[in-house]
């Protein structure tokens, strides 16, 4: 009942938030949106027994990311800029119109289409199966696999944040002009 | 005596490895890294004693051999097996070699850390000499003619860098294109002999070539009508002739003292030079194969007599230690070619030694008086007594004086010169070998004598600035005072060392060579017994060794018969009885010249009781010091009026014939189709084609501007529409 | 309830909401967030499999992987963002039309 | 195994009397025993953090040598109600031009973000609401909540002053979890997980087992672990995004009434939460130092006991350091971080792991006294 209950409020919290980010017109309220969805999604992750996972998800996207886009927003203004530019649609605002709107909605259209035709051929393969209780603890096994199996990727990946490390440092440094 | 790559690769890699650290960090180094250096040559010097001591003493005359082998690259493609092999070839000669090229370039270095002190290319010349001595090395543990090919040039690129090391002075550029140009008119024909070696075989290792000659491959073959062995034997000798400066490829070598005098000191010794005699050795099989033996002693003796010539007038101190440096060389080569192998292979064990002490002594003394003019030097005996004995010690040996390294083996080369021109047969024009020969042995004793003279008796000429000509002696006022010299570890102790080599028994076992007092008892003759001619019979089948495999082949002892008729003559050998003669004969009559030489220089420049040359036979030493007109034949005639001559021919037929008839004639031609094709230009192409074009793009740029528009966010919808089309028609 | 098909559907429905803010928005900030979304949605799909499909943890460490790079992208696409906003003192999307100011 | 209060209860027979009282309805029951305890651990909390503020004034007015509050109720205990009855009553003021939403949800995202970290306080060794796989990594996750809920109550505001709050709070917070994260890191490796029980189990015994006298790292990692919790919870002397003298309040400057009782309450929740945590990390957690059977009373009750008593000696000292040290610059602060805490903090878990290697996992004390 309790994981019944967990899935229900993370799934639509999920949702919810989701279409929220995608419908609000404030930047920051999309990305307090995001936040609530990514919490939803590590609640998800909590229902299918990855805590690791989950607990992960809540460190890195609520530590970290949301915090990061938060500040973003705040160094670059945090308003909706109407474009001067170039533009085949005449004025786009930063947050859309209804033509931006539109075409986004035509093409999830098409993917969702897609999708369900890929989805109901996956279903029907693997038909659901009833979870027990049963919730191992995953840390040791992940552990074991990051530093015995996926070790290359768990390196590069290291590697690859030492490089977002530095480069954001370097890329994002006030420059004198000329 | 197991032999891995652990014991044989840090004779090579040390200086390498000093070489690469000097190269990129030695600015940073304490004293800008020559203490690497030199650490590294007796890191080397080390290995190489150890192998010495396994096959000169530890299993004490066998004539067993190492040879492994590794593939360098393998481009075999299907049934075409073409693999590239690298090695390490280690006999008595490779053991004997290492021993005294990392032995001699280890005390070379430690001289040269005093010499070059405060020196601004201090850093730049202690980069070069390890790579030097690690490409000496390298080229002598090879056992392929390829990897000899290939050290062979570092060692060219490292001489052109060590003899034009003080880049501001003009003449050591010039001197260092010379000696790299010089030797490389003989690097092209050694390159040549090896690709002709290796077309036919298929290989270029020593052991391949040797069971090749054993097995008659070369039996019929002809390159461009000479018959194979000819051709490359001779190929191989001309690129000795470049590398071992002999007649008439000999001008770079005087010229090469442009450098610091260690480096000299290097090339003239231990390295460089003696890779020509190494090759010819080496070779040695293929020489006689060739039939080109007595070519080879015919330019070994021209060599011999025209430098100790021209040794005999020249002022500059380095510059007669070049010239006796050339001459010995020529002996060397005549022994090469005269089937003296064992005593050809002493002489530059020998020479290196004493030539070595000398070039340093020589160093020595520019370095203490800033002097290398012997007019302006003399009487320093008192005040270097320590050189003074170096080199008198070198020069005894070299004059050929009994009980030195000199005589020992440059008797036995021209004991060996006197059978062959005189009592084997031969074409008696080849006499001229022997009488050479003999003349150079009295010309070496007397220049050497006369520089001993003038550089340390008689009276100090030091600050005697109008004196010009060797001969003046006008009057003589003490310039500024010399300091005298010290006993120091890194000035004149490793002259010392080497002037202990100078003495003759460390090498034949007995007191002058001749068997007749044996210093060490019955079995220390072990330069003659340990090193002969390569038997190819020997190699013929003979397996391969890979790294790391255990050698498991039969080592065979020489027996104590073979001592006693070893004559060190490697040809055909068919009446000991004459050549023992002979060697008599040429060890009484080299003693006779050799003394002869002594005294007319103590008679010239002690007593002056005899004129000089100059005074003598003026016209005949103007010709000597222009060093027979070499040079200038060389620039005027081949250069200046040959290929300019060419040149200006080939110019004149570009200009006048082919200019004026062929790009003229084309050009009226061309004129006519030109305007025929402007008028295709301007109406098909231009207006039609090109402004259609246009037209044309412009027209489809209408739409594709609006797909192309550079908005990510419709190439996102474009994707999106386009994977899904996919998706849907592949029909998952 | 809780089956594969409506983690699968959750999954799909955070993907088009992503692809939507991606398509829609002309903020760069917007767009990383629709990115974002996307990337999880990945990432949830293959927690999924991993659960219902495979039963082993390669789902997760995928997961893992997929977390990792999306904080080092975010890391940089922000410092890009803030580069941008100095130099064209606008984050519109549109704008973006040089190589080099 | 995750391990729950409930799972803990189970093994006692009035647990079945309850379960038939449930109609054996084993999820109802379950929920039940959660929201129960979980209204006594959040009623524990909410107690905590007010009593806190009664700390906060006594101890300070007894280092300047005063009297504090003392007119409410015997030794002025009652204070903390009385604060509470009047923020309750006072006027519930918005900016004009604050952000709605934001200024909302930011209190509340604090408040959350507090009492989620209590679900895996380990009050004693069975007394735990949840013992996650990961506890100590979720709690620093869930942690992270409050930084963002500043930041957000700072942005919210629409002030200068509350802008600033919540830039310097955001960045501190984020900058602080590092060095927090890598001391906890050693302690879980010497653990050899991350459930508050495994570590708590490792402890149990004399007070050499506690992982502060593990090895000399482990106690270097101690007060790097509380310097960065200090921070990490905006105490002076680390109070720069509420510094009263720049900022007037910093981040809540603008809020009134309850929202602003939600910020100090889950302040004060969370330096308890962080003691209590510094406390089963390092300290033993419910764990006496010296090794004596507590057969009169039931033994939970007493780790519970014992547990809340160093929590609140480390309370104390944190008030303690607050009322003697001077506050720092921004850029100390992020220098102190940066510059000495995290290179500390890597080196304590690399010689932690290199320790554990070395001496095959033995503590000081075994390596001293000779293993049992």
């Amino acid at each position: 009942m309790f994981i019944e209950l967990l899935f229900l409020t993370s799934a639509l919290l999920t949702v919810g938030s989701a279409i929220g980010a995608a419908v609000t017109r404030n930047i920051m309220h999309s990305c307090v949106f995001l936040l609530g969805s990514l919490l939803g999604i590590a609640g998800l992750y909590a229902t299918l027994g990855a805590d690791f996972v989950a607990v992960s998800q809540i460190m890195v996207y609520v530590g970290g990311v949301v915090i990061l886009m938060l500040f973003a927003v705040m160094l670059t203004g945090g308003k909706d800029f109407v474009s001067r530019a170039q533009n085949l649609l005449g004025l786009a605002p930063a947050m859309g119109n209804k033509w931006t709107y539109t075409i986004g909605l035509l093409t999830a259209l098409v993917v969702v289409l897609t999708n369900v035709k890929l989805i109901t051929n996956v279903v029907k393969a693997y038909p659901a199966k009833v979870i027990g209780n049963d919730f191992p603890s995953t840390v040791n096994q992940i552990g074991h696999l990051l530093v015995k199996e996926h070790v290359l990727a768990f390196e590069l990946s290291s590697v690859l944040l030492l490089g977002a490390l530095v480069g954001a440092a370097i890329i994002a440094r006030p420059r004198r002009q000329g | 005596m197991e032999y891995t790559v652990g014991n044989i690769a840090p004779i090579f890699l040390a200086p390498v490895i000093a070489f690469v650290i000097n190269a990129f960090f030695g600015r940073k180094l304490p004293r800008q890294g020559d203490w690497l250096a030199t650490l590294s040559i007796f890191i080397s010097f080390i290995f190489s004693a150890r192998i010495f001591g396994d096959f000169v003493f530890g299993t004490f005359a066998t004539d067993h051999f190492i040879h492994k082998t590794f593939t360098w690259f393998d481009l075999s493609h299907g049934a075409n097996i073409w693999k590239v092999n690298m090695g390490v070839y280690i006999d008595n000669m490779t053991a004997i070699m290492l021993l005294m090229v990392s032995g001699v370039a280890f005390l070379i270095h430690l001289f040269s850390t005093w010499y070059m002190d405060h020196d601004e290319k201090h850093g730049r010349f202690f980069t070069f000499l390890p790579l030097f001595t690690s490409a000496m090395l390298g080229m002598v543990m090879s056992d392929n003619l390829f990897a000899l090919f290939c050290f062979w040039e570092v060692m060219g690129f490292c001489s052109y860098s060590l003899i034009g090391i003080y880049v501001k002075k003009e003449a050591a550029g010039d001197a260092s294109l010379k000696a790299f140009m010089t030797t490389r008119i003989g690097d092209v024909f050694l390159l040549l002999g090896i690709v002709a070696l290796w077309m036919v075989l298929g290989s270029v290792a020593y052991v391949d070539i040797y069971a090749a000659i054993a097995e008659g491959k070369f039996a019929g073959q002809t390159v461009i009508g000479i018959s194979l062995a000819t051709f490359t034997a001779l190929c191989i000798f001309l690129g000795a002739m470049g590398k071992s400066a002999q007649f008439p490829l000999h001008v770079w070598l005087p010229d090469a003292m442009m450098g610091p005098t260690p480096g000299s000191a290097l090339i003239h010794a231990a390295t460089m030079v003696t890779a020509g005699v190494w090759v010819s050795l080496r070779m040695y099989p293929l020489m006689v194969l060739g039939d080109i033996t007595w070519f080879i002693a015919v330019i070994g003796a021209i060599t011999a007599f025209g430098a100790a010539t021209v040794a005999m007038v020249q002022t500059d101190i380095k510059a007669v230690l070049a010239y006796s440096t050339l001459s010995q060389l020529g002996y060397m080569i005549i022994g090469v070619g005269v089937g003296s192998y064992n005593a050809a292979f002493m002489h530059v064990i020998t020479h290196a030694v004493f030539k070595a002490c000398l070039f340093l002594s020589a160093g020595s003394i520019i370095h203490t008086v800033h002097e290398q003019e012997m007019p302006k030097l003399g009487g320093l005996r008192k005040y270097m007594p320590y050189t003074h004995f170096a080199m008198m010690a070198c020069t005894l040996a070299i004059a050929g004086i009994p009980f030195f390294s000199g005589f020992v083996s440059k008797d036995r080369i021209l004991g060996d010169a006197l059978y062959f021109g005189f009592m084997s047969g031969q074409n008696p024009l080849l006499a001229i070998v022997p009488i050479l020969g003999f003349a150079g042995a009295g010309l070496t004793a007397f220049y050497m004598f006369r520089m001993m003279f003038l550089t340390f008796y008689g009276e100090n000429r030091m600050g005697h600035h109008d004196a010009h000509g060797e001969d003046h002696h006008g009057d003589h006022h003490h310039g500024h005072e010399i300091h005298h010299e010290h006993l120091d570890a890194r000035q004149n102790v490793p002259l010392l060392i080497l002037a202990i080599f100078t003495l003759g028994f460390w090498f034949a076992g007995s007191l002058t060579g001749q068997g007749i007092v044996k210093v060490f008892g019955e079995k220390t003759e072990w330069f003659k017994v340990l090193v002969e001619a390569p038997k190819v019979e020997r190699f013929v089948n003979h397996p391969r060794e890979a790294w790391g495999s255990t050698d498991t082949r039969v080592k065979t002892e020489l027996t104590k018969a073979r001592y006693d008729h070893q004559t060190g003559y490697a040809g055909p050998n068919p009446d000991e009885h004459k050549i023992h003669t002979a060697h008599v004969i040429g060890a009484i009559a080299s003693i006779i010249i050799a003394a002869l030489g002594v005294l007319i220089a103590f008679l010239m420049y002690i007593k002056k009781s005899i004129k000089p040359l100059a005074t003598r036979f003026p016209g005949y030493t103007e010709v000597l010091r222009n060093k027979y007109y070499f040079d200038n034949f060389y620039i005027d005639v081949l250069i200046k009026k040959g290929l300019l001559g060419f040149n200006r021919f080939l110019s004149w037929f570009d200009m006048g014939i082919f200019d004026r008839y062929a790009v003229d004639g084309a050009a009226a031609v061309n004129r006519v189709l030109f305007k025929a094709s402007k008028w295709f230009d301007n109406v098909v192409v231009d207006a039609v084609g090109v402004d259609g074009t246009g037209v044309a793009v412009n027209l489809f740029n209408l739409v594709l501007r609006i797909i192309q528009s550079g908005k990510i966010q419709f190439y996102f919808v474009m994707l999106v529409v386009v994977l899904a089309s996919y998706i849907w028609t592949v029909n998952i | 309830m809780m089956g594969l098909a409506s983690y699968l559907i959750i999954s799909l429905i955070l993907f088009v909401v992503g692809l939507v803010i991606i398509l829609s928005r002309k903020n760069i900030v917007a767009i990383l967030l629709g990115i974002e979304l996307v990337l999880n949605a990945a990432a949830l799909n293959f927690v999924a499999y991993s659960r219902y499909v495979t039963n082993n943890l390669d789902g997760h460490v995928f997961s893992l992987f997929i977390i990792a790079i999306a904080a080092a992208e975010s890391a940089i696409g922000l410092a890009i963002v803030i580069r941008f906003f100095q130099i064209k003192e606008t984050i519109h999307i549109d704008e973006a039309t040089q190589l080099r100011n | 195994m995750n391990q729950t209060i409930v799972s803990y209860l189970s093994q006692y027979e009035f647990y079945d009397v309850l379960l038939n009282l449930f109609g054996n309805n084993q999820g109802l029951l379950a929920f039940a025993i959660y929201l129960i305890v979980a209204l006594v651990v959040v009623g524990f909390c909410a107690t905590v953090g007010g009593l806190g503020t009664y700390a906060e004034r006594k101890i300070s007015a007894d280092l300047q040598a005063r009297m504090g509050p003392n007119r409410v109720g015997p030794y002025g205990l009652l204070q903390f109600l009385a604060d509470g009855v009047k923020m309750l009553t006072k006027e519930d003021i918005m900016p004009y031009t604050a952000d709605k939403f934001l200024f909302y949800l930011a209190p509340l995202l604090a408040l959350v973000g507090v009492f989620a970290t209590l679900a895996v306080l380990p009050w004693s060794s069975g007394f735990m609401m949840a013992d996650l796989n990961v506890g100590v990594f979720y709690l620093i996750a869930i942690s992270s909540l409050v930084g963002l809920a500043v930041f957000l109550g700072g942005y919210a505001s629409n002030s200068k002053w509350s802008m600033l709050g919540g830039m310097r709070g955001a960045s501190q917070i984020i900058s602080y979890e590092i060095p927090v994260t890598l001391s906890v890191l050693a302690i879980t490796l010497l653990a050899g997980g991350m459930s508050f029980g495994t570590i708590l189990s490792h402890q149990e015994g004399t007070i050499v087992n506690w992982f502060i006298f593990h090895n000399p790292f482990a106690f270097i990692a101690f007060f790097v672990y509380g310097i960065g919790a200090m921070a990490e919870t905006n105490r002076a002397p680390f109070d720069l995004p509420e510094a009263e003298s720049e900022l007037v309040s910093g981040y809540h400057t603008e809020y009134t009434g309850l929202r602003f009782g939600f910020f100090a309450l889950a302040e004060y929740i969370e330096v308890f939460v962080v003691c209590g945590v510094g406390t089963a990390l390092f300290l033993g957690g419910g764990n006496l130092p010296f090794n004596i059977s507590i057969d009169i009373i039931p033994t939970q009750f007493a780790q519970v006991v014992i547990f809340v008593t160093k929590t609140c000696l480390l309370y104390y000292v944190v008030i303690w350091a607050r009322w003697t040290l001077p506050r720092l610059r921004v850029d100390q602060l992020m220098s102190v971080c940066w510059k000495y805490l995290t290179p500390i903090a890597i080196f304590n878990l690399v010689g932690c792991a290199i320790w554990l290697v070395m001496f095959n996992g033995k503590s000081l004390a075994d390596l001293v006294f000779g293993s049992h």
